[in-house]
């Protein structure tokens, strides 16, 4: 069934996997925070830039590249817009929103942090957003504090303007990737700055899901995925205001991110070539143009109060249906909340959960999540997680739950 | 459910509900702790090794049914073999696991070497993400073995 | 005109941009060493990859996600027997050459280099192969040392034992971009270990031409794009012998990487996951190993043969239409050299004279080409560039010869 | 050859084969260097400002054909003229070659502001990447007026 925002049931024809039947049985496809499916207009435009347009960009005159360039750099725009950055150079195109985590890290963090400086991160960080801060706690011997969390899996900011005293840097998630938690973002950039550091969000499970606007966050950097947003795999993004990446060293070095090149020195070029070394990828770059499209069309608050109807289904389906049996972890309460759920199951392993689960093709993944400190808190070694993503319904919310059944008859309940 | 019933057979199940030579054995027993990063899995050996001879053996950790019953399996089948017969299981058995051996080669099956109940496992090579779970108690027997 | 290597005719049916026309005229694509076209076969491969099986790789259990494991994993394979490494895991994917040669540069280097010591580079290299190695002169203080050029553009060995005495570190290209010139890249490598330094191939404009033999070449460490080897851009990479890459610390640090993230620090993963952070160009890997299926269906040592051939081809109708006009950089004896050409047309600047042929749909890059040492050491600010590729043929070669007749004409001559 | 007569006029053309202005000042002089760093291209302004009013103007560097005729028009255009003058036809030469003033907006022609000769080079816009060429001259001359 749809929700009010959005007319899945049309939607879903627009995702080529989702056709896919295996075994005579269609995919419910629930690992979208992993990485989400594409639109045939993503699929179309990479298919046909290949055929047609494909081209280097920034270095030849000739018409095909011109054009090559224009879509690249047009792709620049689109993501502008959709996040709301002040000016087009303010985004920077990496290969993931790991690199672009790390290029932060590296480029300013080398730069800035000294021995004993603190950064402030939270118990329900990605390792994407831990271990290059732990990288220069072993280089650099900066020093790491932690936001705690509530019993129902918020951040607790009771101690945040202690934890914040004296910080460098705060960097926090906007939405959990195994909780499903979203976080007060403009208010964390506004305690960050508050204590005179630096906010950096981790975007990568808030981008694909709900209306961003660095600006009105207050962000100093941002990062996010192409893959999770309905784009391609190969890209991602790194919003950086403008001042701060002006200032800061580059990251990689080789072709494009100079303005010269001697035996004895380089200079760098112009943001955000800076931080574009080498050959970009160009393809995925275009289609994650049309991502962004695809997504501004459906309208992101619309994505948003579609997920919120989901979620909400979700969470009174499954606690009705297996009452204590199963265990969904995060908060309950759908404004503080994506569509994304770790759940814990009658004492089946998640990874036994996960392959039966399989055998009606309900994709979940099992695992730690990359959130392994955040696992240990929660005192178990991996969880279950089903996301459901745009393209998702109720009809699949149903489908997890009638898939749940199915594992208890195997496992003995 | 069509096809799991070759990865869950009721021996697997078994195994995984009653987990044989659970415990630990104090210091200075040999042992090793092996992770499978992708799922978090863990499992612990200790071993007491006499005169060439593993005497005892346990098992700790935690992980799912393939990894916990695989490891109790395991530990029933070399409890009280000569070292070298169990260093020629875990080569069949991971030989039963497609895992090829060091240079790359696959492992021809020693019919000399029995794998009596281990044979249930054989249904875990249909789903390769599962092989890795099932050999975690296997290399991790391997490392406790190197401090023999 | 095909040659007797290749049947191009064939080939080019096989390239559908090459069947575009621009204003009715064909396209003359002559900029493959900055960044090649796709066969079909690449393009279909994504494009299903995209509709029928897109998943993410190594971390769910169920099927659609073991299946892409499979088919990223089994890219990898293709690649280590393309380019003969002994080990899969040898085999790193990066987002471009460029980040393969910083992430040595990086994390080899900065765990092995110390104040003094020497890197020898060669004047003909890339950007990519330079400015990594400066970030560590301005760190660390190591000293660059560079291999000279003889006056028709292969390297002057005759000082190569003096430069290398003592050195840590021999990087250098085994195809130049600019000049076309091949090194004797085993001869070099030789040369490396007796000094006792390592030998690191920068392999982007060989390995798409030639046949590529790690284990015979004694390379420690080689990098190439899949980009510019009708592979998809997002995607290159590292090859690095297993006991270095064992024994370097990791490069990004974040998912996939780690063994175990805990609060207090991280243990890295296993080869090759502990130099893939984060998610992959999962597509794009899987595109690259159609494209090292197709060339190996061509046969790697015919693609050399065949631009021997168009390379003997350009020489001969170039100095016989041109004469003095024409001034064709880089080696005359096609033993030694691919079939890239940087040329110098009668006083006409690289950018107009680029900008001219393109009228006629005739692609040639000017520019500096990421080489600007090599520039200066020409006493030029840049060229034209003519790079032909194994869709090429004669007639292309006639097509820009008429071109460049073309260019006489607005110009005045 | 078809279409280029709109970039390659006869005027350009001239002023690239025959460049006006051309050399250095002592210094003190103003000077500034601006660097093309995709084609390489290179141009040096050299500035005499006296009373308000550019009294002499040089320009150096090498690079193609646009980029250079721009740098010889923008000279002839601008000496004797006063500053407020120069930077409002700088303006107007950036609007021309579509390029957005500071906050990203178009920036309407200002039908006070004549271009003259500098007309020739309006079909340069259809070629974006020769716009870089043509302006390249005109930011290095807004970098050495800084120095006034
Ligand atoms: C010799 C050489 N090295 C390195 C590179 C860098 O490759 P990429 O831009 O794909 O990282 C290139 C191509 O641009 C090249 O020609
Ligand atoms: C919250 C969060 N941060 C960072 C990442 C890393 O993104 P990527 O793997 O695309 O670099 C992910 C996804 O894996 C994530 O969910």
């Amino acid at each position: 069934m749809s929700s009010t925002a959005l007319d899945t049931a049309a939607l879903k024809q627009q995702f080529p996997l989702l056709q896919r039947e295996i075994n005579g049985t269609r995919l419910v496809y629930l690992d979208s925070a992993n990485t989400s499916q594409k639109p045939a207009v993503v699929i179309d435009t990479m298919t046909n830039f290949l055929r047609n347009s494909y081209a280097p960009i920034n270095r030849s005159a000739y018409q095909l590249a011109a054009e090559a360039t224009d879509a690249y750099e047009g792709a620049r725009t689109k993501v502008q817009q959709f996040i709301n950055a002040r000016r087009a150079h303010e985004v920077v195109f990496t290969k993931n929103a790991t690199e672009a985590l790390n290029l932060v890290a590296h480029s300013w963090g080398r730069a800035n942090l000294q021995a004993g400086d603190v950064v402030v991160l939270t118990h329900m960080e990605h390792h994407a957003n831990i271990v290059p801060w732990h990288m220069l706690v072993a280089e650099r011997g900066i020093v790491l504090r932690w936001v705690p969390l509530t019993a129902d899996g918020q951040l607790d900011l009771t101690t945040l303007a202690q934890l914040l005293d004296g910080a460098k840097v705060f960097s926090f998630t906007a939405m959990s990737n195994v909780l499903g938690t979203i976080t007060p973002v403009q208010q964390l950039c506004a305690a960050a700055h508050a204590a005179g550091a630096l906010a950096i969000v981790d975007g990568c499970q808030y981008v694909p899901h709900n209306v961003t606007d660095v600006q009105a966050w207050g962000a100093d950097f941002m990062a996010f995925s192409s893959h999770k947003m309905c784009g391609p795999s190969g890209v991602g993004v790194l919003y950086g205001r403008e001042a701060l990446l002006e200032a800061m060293p580059p990251f990689l070095g080789g072709g494009n991110m100079i303005a010269d090149v001697r035996l004895d020195g380089f200079t760098t070029a112009e943001l955000p070539a800076k931080f574009e070394a080498g050959t970009p990828p160009i393809t995925e770059v275009v289609g994650l143009g049309a991502a962004v499209d695809f997504l501004i069309g459906l309208g992101m608050a619309n994505v948003r109060q579609h997920e919120i109807e989901v979620a909400g289904y979700a969470l009174r389906t499954l606690t009705s249906r297996f009452g204590d049996d199963i265990t969904l972890h995060g908060p309950t309460d759908t404004s503080v909340r994506g569509a994304t759920f770790s759940l814990a199951f009658r004492g089946i392993h998640p990874h036994d959960l996960s392959q039966v689960l399989d055998q009606t093709n309900v994709c979940v993944r099992a695992g730690h999540h990359c959130a392994k400190p955040l696992m240990r808190l929660m005192g178990v070694a991996a969880t279950a997680r089903a996301s459901f993503y745009l393209y998702n319904d109720t009809d699949d919310v149903d489908a997890l739950a009638d898939a749940l059944d199915g594992a208890s008859a195997i496992f003995g309940f | 459910m069509a096809g799991l019933e070759d990865l869950y057979r009721e021996i697997i199940l078994d195994h995984h509900r009653n987990p044989r030579n659970r415990g630990e054995l104090p210091p200075p027993a040999p042992h090793a702790v092996g992770h499978n990063p992708l799922c978090g899995d863990e499992i612990e050996v200790y071993l007491q090794v006499e005169d060439g001879r593993v005497t005892d053996i346990k098992v700790g950790g935690q992980g799912c049914s393939i990894s916990q019953s695989s490891a109790s399996m395991m530990s029933q089948a070399i409890k009280g073999k000569p070292v070298a017969d169990v260093q020629a299981l875990v080569r069949r058995f991971k030989g039963m696991m497609s895992i090829p051996d060091a240079d790359g080669n696959e492992i021809e099956p020693d019919p000399e070497v029995k794998l009596g109940d281990l044979e249930a496992l054989q249904g875990v090579v249909k789903y390769p993400v599962r092989i890795k779970c099932a050999i975690l108690g296997w290399n991790t027997l391997l490392e406790a073995l190197e401090q023999v």
